[in-house]
């Protein structure tokens, strides 16, 4: 009965002990981390975002817009900044991508992913995003053949990533144009 | 006492003679400074699990040995992903879900089992470098043949402005894009393998 | 902050805590209750697991002979220190009679000096191969070269000569007898490991047949026998064996014999 | 994602061993005849559909709520060690054939990435209980699914003349390569056009 014990309490002992270093380092990276990762955001949308003020993030109950940022020029309003969460060939497609009020697309940023190298990842690059500029709503291509005529469909064989990509702007254009300025 | 530490990198080089830490060697191998960082991680991971477990041989009860030696090596990989991910970012992008999987990476927990829990804490050490640094340069090799051939670029660690990519002027514009893939991996994986398998014949025939 | 770090302490504390005791108790409730001279018997086997005692194993054979008793000196492989160790293990005194054994292949015939009855493009498997008609080679006692034997022997004794025929390495071979279970023509057979000569041939076919489908198989024609009488040669239906208790000279026989299939083992293939 | 579109993914499209290169080592390893590959097979898919459960449970009642999620790696490895184990144990006394068969197999698994991998990626895709636990179940039959057409292929190799530095593990690698690129068919598009 003691030597289970022993058993026990040793290996307790050892996950504790190395529990507590992780817990220390986590102390000092953790507000490392959240700083980049702050850091990396704020870059993301002033890259993004029309001329104005960012307002704070309010919450969606969208399939794909998970968040949006009114942007404020004054007194007019100048367009949303949305957070889309499409999906792609290797997993989720973590899109931040602004639209005027009637849902034209002004500047998306890829910001994470799990798309293979040299396919669908070239998608990251600023190039390829910048092709989606001024579509809006329907117009946004989404199937193979509305890829090819707009030049999107990059790489062939990454098609899939690149519908991802139409399809969550084409979400996000649409729940723009819902809100209306609001 | 040498011999520990240059085992590791030709004789028994872990990835293509014990065939150990296949996932990882061939996971993410697709650019050159993945390897060079997957390897970076895994020496770190393995030298310390090798310290602490040969420290601890005789504390650690015979019936729960292998749960005690995967807390030392996953405490170990944690604190690889917490600073890879604080202080070098962009490593950590591109290494994704492959850094926590270096905690099952067989080469790790193989040599603990095998190696350190038997042997001094000097010679775990020398195993550890002598293991660690074979699987580094496997990976390099296996990623070097499959970026140029896959991407037709060779990316190095980015210093200052240079971001460390040198692209292959005729290759880098139509590669053969499947090296850059699963599949590709696993027939590179192959061939190298029998090239090393190759040579060893003849160096054996050559002596006979 | 300092509260998640504690948390973290104590929640993989308990956690580890909770599974050891887990392990602990299960170790002890589905402990199977193993003979400690199993595990030493494990140890002294050579552990090729070559099957030669006829048990899964050298773990298999260890458990047989503690919990059934079985035969102690069936380890052919570990020879007699092995079955001396067993014996000392079990506290029963071992003896092994008889001398090491090795297998060799009794044929030196090729492509080039055996006849073929077709032209063979199957499996690489002398089984495969026997399957159809016997074999390619019109003689139906030698043997067929396609290293079924080869795969099958755990300490990779055999090999392949560039000739074309098989040759055992003596030092290696550990006399397990897979290789004379797979082989299809019966063409190996033990020797003992410190026999000088071999007659290279299996074929009890009279010898002007033989004569017409190998040129260094045995036609039976005594002339060994006559040459070096002590040599230990015995000639049944055409075929001559040696019988390795006389040791005497064979070189006449070997300078006499007209096939030339009397081998001199120590002068290297 | 309905439980057939999870099964459908794991089995195919993001097969364990041939897309996602989790498992290498076992697949390389134990692949040499047809019935140590379905053992090993079973025997991940046993310990990744239990694990999945377990590392769920663990996400959900002590890291999420204590907010220490940086303990992810070590409680998930810690669990699947013990569990390992644990199944070895259980498996040893109740049936000695099927440990004898399974017995070598079963401590391998803990050094296995794929049953890590399928704790770490339904945490990731964060599934709640059931779709884990079928999720494991997936992940261990598209890992059985690989592993046995592998055996089999290297089975038949066997008879067959490979040129002598490719015997071994060099020709199973390359089996396995051509494995992987047949596996390429199965895409995303598969899954819309099955289950709309």
């Amino acid at each position: 009965m003691t030597e289970m014990i022993k058993t026990g309490s040793k290996l307790a002992l050892i996950c504790a002990v190395a529990a507590l270093c992780l817990g220390a380092v986590n102390m000092v990276t953790e507000p490392q981390i959240a700083k980049f990762r702050a850091a990396k955001l704020k870059a993301a949308l002033e890259q993004v975002a029309p001329a104005g003020t960012i307002g704070d993030e309010t919450a969606a109950d969208d399939v794909i817009v998970t968040s949006y940022y009114p942007v404020q020029d004054g007194t007019s309003m100048s367009g949303y900044i949305l957070n889309l969460k499409g999906t792609g060939y290797g997993g989720d497609l973590i899109i931040l991508a602004s639209f005027t009020p009637e849902g034209a697309v002004i500047g998306s940023v890829l910001m994470e992913h799990d798309e293979t190298p040299g396919l669908g990842k070239e998608a990251e690059n600023d190039w390829y995003m910048e092709k989606y500029l001024g579509y809006s709503g329907t117009e946004i291509p989404t199937s193979k053949t509305q890829l090819e005529q707009a030049d999107l469909d990059a790489i062939s064989g990454a098609t899939i990533t690149y519908a991802g990509i139409g399809y969550a702007l084409a979400a996000g254009s649409d729940f723009t144009v819902k809100l209306g300025g609001k | 006492m040498l011999k520990e530490f240059t085992k590791g990198i030709i004789k028994e080089n872990p990835v293509f003679v014990l065939a150990l830490g296949l996932c990882p060697a061939l996971g993410v191998t697709s650019k050159v400074v993945n390897a060079l960082g997957m390897g970076a991680g895994v020496i770190f991971v393995l030298l310390g699990s090798n310290i602490f477990v040969s420290l601890l041989k005789n504390f650690i009860p015979e019936k729960v040995r292998i749960p005690a030696y995967i807390v030392i090596i996953a405490s170990f990989v944690t604190i690889v992903e917490m600073v890879m991910e604080a202080f070098i970012p962009s490593l950590y992008e591109s290494l994704g879900v492959f850094v926590p999987l270096i905690v099952v990476n067989c080469v790790i927990l193989g040599r603990a089992e095998a190696f350190a829990n038997k042997n001094t804490i000097g010679a775990s050490i020398l195993d550890a470098f002598g293991m660690g640094i074979g699987f580094t340069l496997a990976l390099i090799v296996i990623a070097f043949v499959r970026e140029v051939l896959g991407a037709g670029t060779v990316s190095l660690v980015p210093i200052g402005s240079w971001d460390g990519v040198i692209t292959i002027p005729g290759l880098s514009t139509s590669p053969a894009r499947v090296f850059s893939l699963a599949a590709g991996a696993l027939l590179v994986m192959g061939y190298l393998q029998a090239l090393l398998k190759w040579s060893n014949m003849r160096k054996t025939e050559v002596k006979k | 902050m300092i509260d998640r770090v504690i948390y973290a302490f104590l929640s993989v504390g308990i956690l580890g805590g909770l599974l050891g005791l887990a392990l602990a108790y299960a170790a002890k409730i589905f402990a199977v209750k193993k003979d400690a001279r199993v595990g030493e018997l494990e140890e002294n086997l050579p552990g090729i697991n070559c099957g030669a005692c006829g048990y899964p194993g050298c773990a298999g054979y260890a458990e047989a002979i503690v919990l059934e008793d079985a035969e102690m000196t069936l380890c052919s492989p570990g020879g007699p220190d092995v079955a001396a160790k067993i014996g000392e293990i079990m506290g029963v005194e071992v003896s092994v009679s008889g001398e090491k054994m090795v297998a060799q292949v009794m044929c030196r015939g090729t492509r080039e000096t055996s006849k073929t009855k077709y032209e063979y493009d199957g499996v690489e498997d002398c089984n495969a191969m026997h399957s159809s008609f016997g074999g390619d080679k019109t003689c139906p006692y030698g043997c067929l070269g396609l290293g079924s034997c080869i795969k099958v022997c755990p300490v990779d004794a055999i090999t392949k000569t560039d000739a074309g025929y098989l040759v055992i390495d003596r030092d290696l071979c550990i006399a397990c007898g897979k290789c004379i279970d797979v082989c299809p023509t019966g063409v190996i057979k033990m020797i003992p490991y410190n026999a000088k000569d071999i007659v290279a041939c299996n074929s009890t076919d009279k010898g002007g047949l033989v004569r017409k489908y190998c040129s260094v198989g045995c036609i039976g024609c005594k002339i060994c026998d006559k040459k070096s009488p002590e040599g230990g040669f015995v000639i049944e239906n055409f075929l001559a064996t040696i019988d390795y208790s006389a040791d005497g000279n064979r070189a006449e026989a070997i300078e006499a014999c007209p096939a030339k299939c009397i081998i001199d083992l120590d002068a290297v293939e | 994602m309905t439980y057939i579109g999870i099964i459908i993914t794991f089995v195919f499209i993001n097969n364990f061993i041939l897309t996602q290169f989790l498992g290498l080592c076992p697949f390389i390893g134990v692949s040499k005849n047809v019935e140590s590959a379905v053992g090993m097979g079973f025997a991940v898919t046993f310990v990744m559909s239990i694990a999945a459960l377990a590392t769920w449970a663990i996400q959900n009642f002590i890291l999420i709520p204590m907010n220490i999620e940086f303990l992810q790696t070590i409680t998930f490895i810690l669990m699947i060690a013990a569990l390992v184990q644990f199944v070895e144990m259980f498996i040893q006394k109740s049936s000695p054939a099927l440990y004898k068969a399974l017995g070598i197999y079963l401590p391998l698994i803990t050094t296995n990435c794929a049953v890590l991998g399928i704790a770490l990626i339904s945490v990731r895709s964060n599934y709640n209980a059931i779709e884990s636990f079928v999720a494991g179940i997936a992940a261990g039959l598209g890992f059985l699914l690989a592993i046995v057409l592998m055996s089999t292929i290297r089975e038949k190799l066997d008879s067959e003349w490979v040129p002598a530095p490719l015997r071994g593990t060099p020709i199973a690698f390359i089996t396995g390569g051509l494995m992987a690129l047949a596996f390429m068919a199965f895409d995303k598009a598969l899954l819309n056009n099955l289950i709309g």
